[in-house]
């Protein structure tokens, strides 16, 4: 298990490569990557904020989680902080196994637990002003499927 | 005393990070009524706790948690990470 | 939309990179790629056997059917054919979307009918002879979900 | 004349990837029915049709399709891609 907070830029094709390559005998991959996408065409900057003493552990249970409840062979979460300009990769997440399944599942099941119980926080920045992103109900209702 | 972080817009409506409290609170809730009443800023960052989050020494809680043992406890926002 | 059937190997990673930038405006990518693994410990190789005239128009029609289905920024889509050592990148797929759900659905959808309706036949060859990889019910059964 | 291919191990036991076959068959049944009585490299491959698939001009198709305008035949297992 790997998880990474970090302020700074990461390359998802090059942590795929080297995550594949740590896997070796599992059959399938699956990632996630999220970027920052100009909601309603006035989005300049996202800005994150976190809880430091909290994330990386917050995030270590939850992938913990991931892999007492599927056979994984490995499993990668890389989330960034501070401020993320328009096309920027937020965050990435990896799980590998020797089913499709298991891959797909623990990695709908990390990104719906990372959404609502990793401490993050985002802010948008337009060019009329800056919000905190709501949580959405269907966010928090994801949960219930696992 | 213990440490109160806040943080997201809990932060920016009482206009501080964290802060040293002295209390005798015995469960999260009873130190956000302590906090309601300091000043306009705290009632307003938690006039609605349905709201609001609370994490006791970097574990997820619930508002009637007890405080007895803890050291830092933090509000916040539902998360938006992800 | 991109399909490609090649023998050559490819990049995962840098497949990944150029997809997303391809997307500029999906917040979310989703990828799958499969690995020859070593199922029983003795596995050497794997020969993927397909129907040049059918495979990219059947994966082609796979695709369109996603995209008719979920809201797409883009789907990529490789799969290899020939003689595959273990370890080696059998295929891999990819989505965009502006949302999490419909990038994670859109590949699983197309994961499940590229193992069921593309052209494609897999003989594992292993120190005590080859064999044609069996089509498993289960894979049958994935499809009744869409 | 049709084109007719075989791929997987129908190709392994019938011996050939594809052939020219001259046929009045109406339906790809029918056809299946003529090649069984060739050889029993033929029967051997047809000898359980839910084991096998078929697609004409490179479409996926079922047993009772009529052949008329075919111009491509081919048979061939469940697929294992991915």
């Amino acid at each position: 298990m790997t998880v990474r907070v970090q302020s700074d830029e990461f390359d998802a094709g090059a942590e795929l490569n080297a995550f594949t390559g740590e896997v070796a005998g599992a059959g399938a991959i699956v990632s996630f990557t999220g970027v920052v996408r100009d909601v309603d065409g006035g989005l300049t900057a996202m800005e994150i904020e976190h809880y430091p003493a909290m994330t990386e552990r917050a995030i270590a249970k939850i992938v913990e989680e991931a892999q007492s409840r599927w056979s994984l062979a490995g499993a990668l979460v890389i989330h960034r902080y501070g401020r993320l300009e328009t096309g920027a990769q937020i965050m990435m997440v990896a799980t590998a196994s020797r089913h499709r399944v298991d891959a797909f599942q623990a990695a709908e099941f990390l990104m719906d637990y990372l959404k609502s119980r990793a401490p993050f926080w985002k802010k948008e920045l337009t060019k009329d002003g800056e919000a905190w992103v709501e949580a959405r109900d269907e966010d928090e209702d994801a949960l219930g499927r696992w | 005393m213990i440490d109160v972080l806040y943080f997201a817009w809990v932060r920016e409506r009482i206009g501080l990070p964290k802060e040293q409290v002295e209390t005798s609170a015995a469960t999260v809730a009873e130190l956000v009524d302590e906090l309601r009443q300091r000043e306009e800023r705290y009632a307003l960052a938690f006039s609605d706790l349905r709201a609001l989050r609370v994490a006791i020494d970097q574990e997820l809680t619930e508002f009637d948690a007890p405080l007895a043992g803890a050291r830092e406890v933090a509000f916040f926002p539902p998360m938006t990470g992800g």
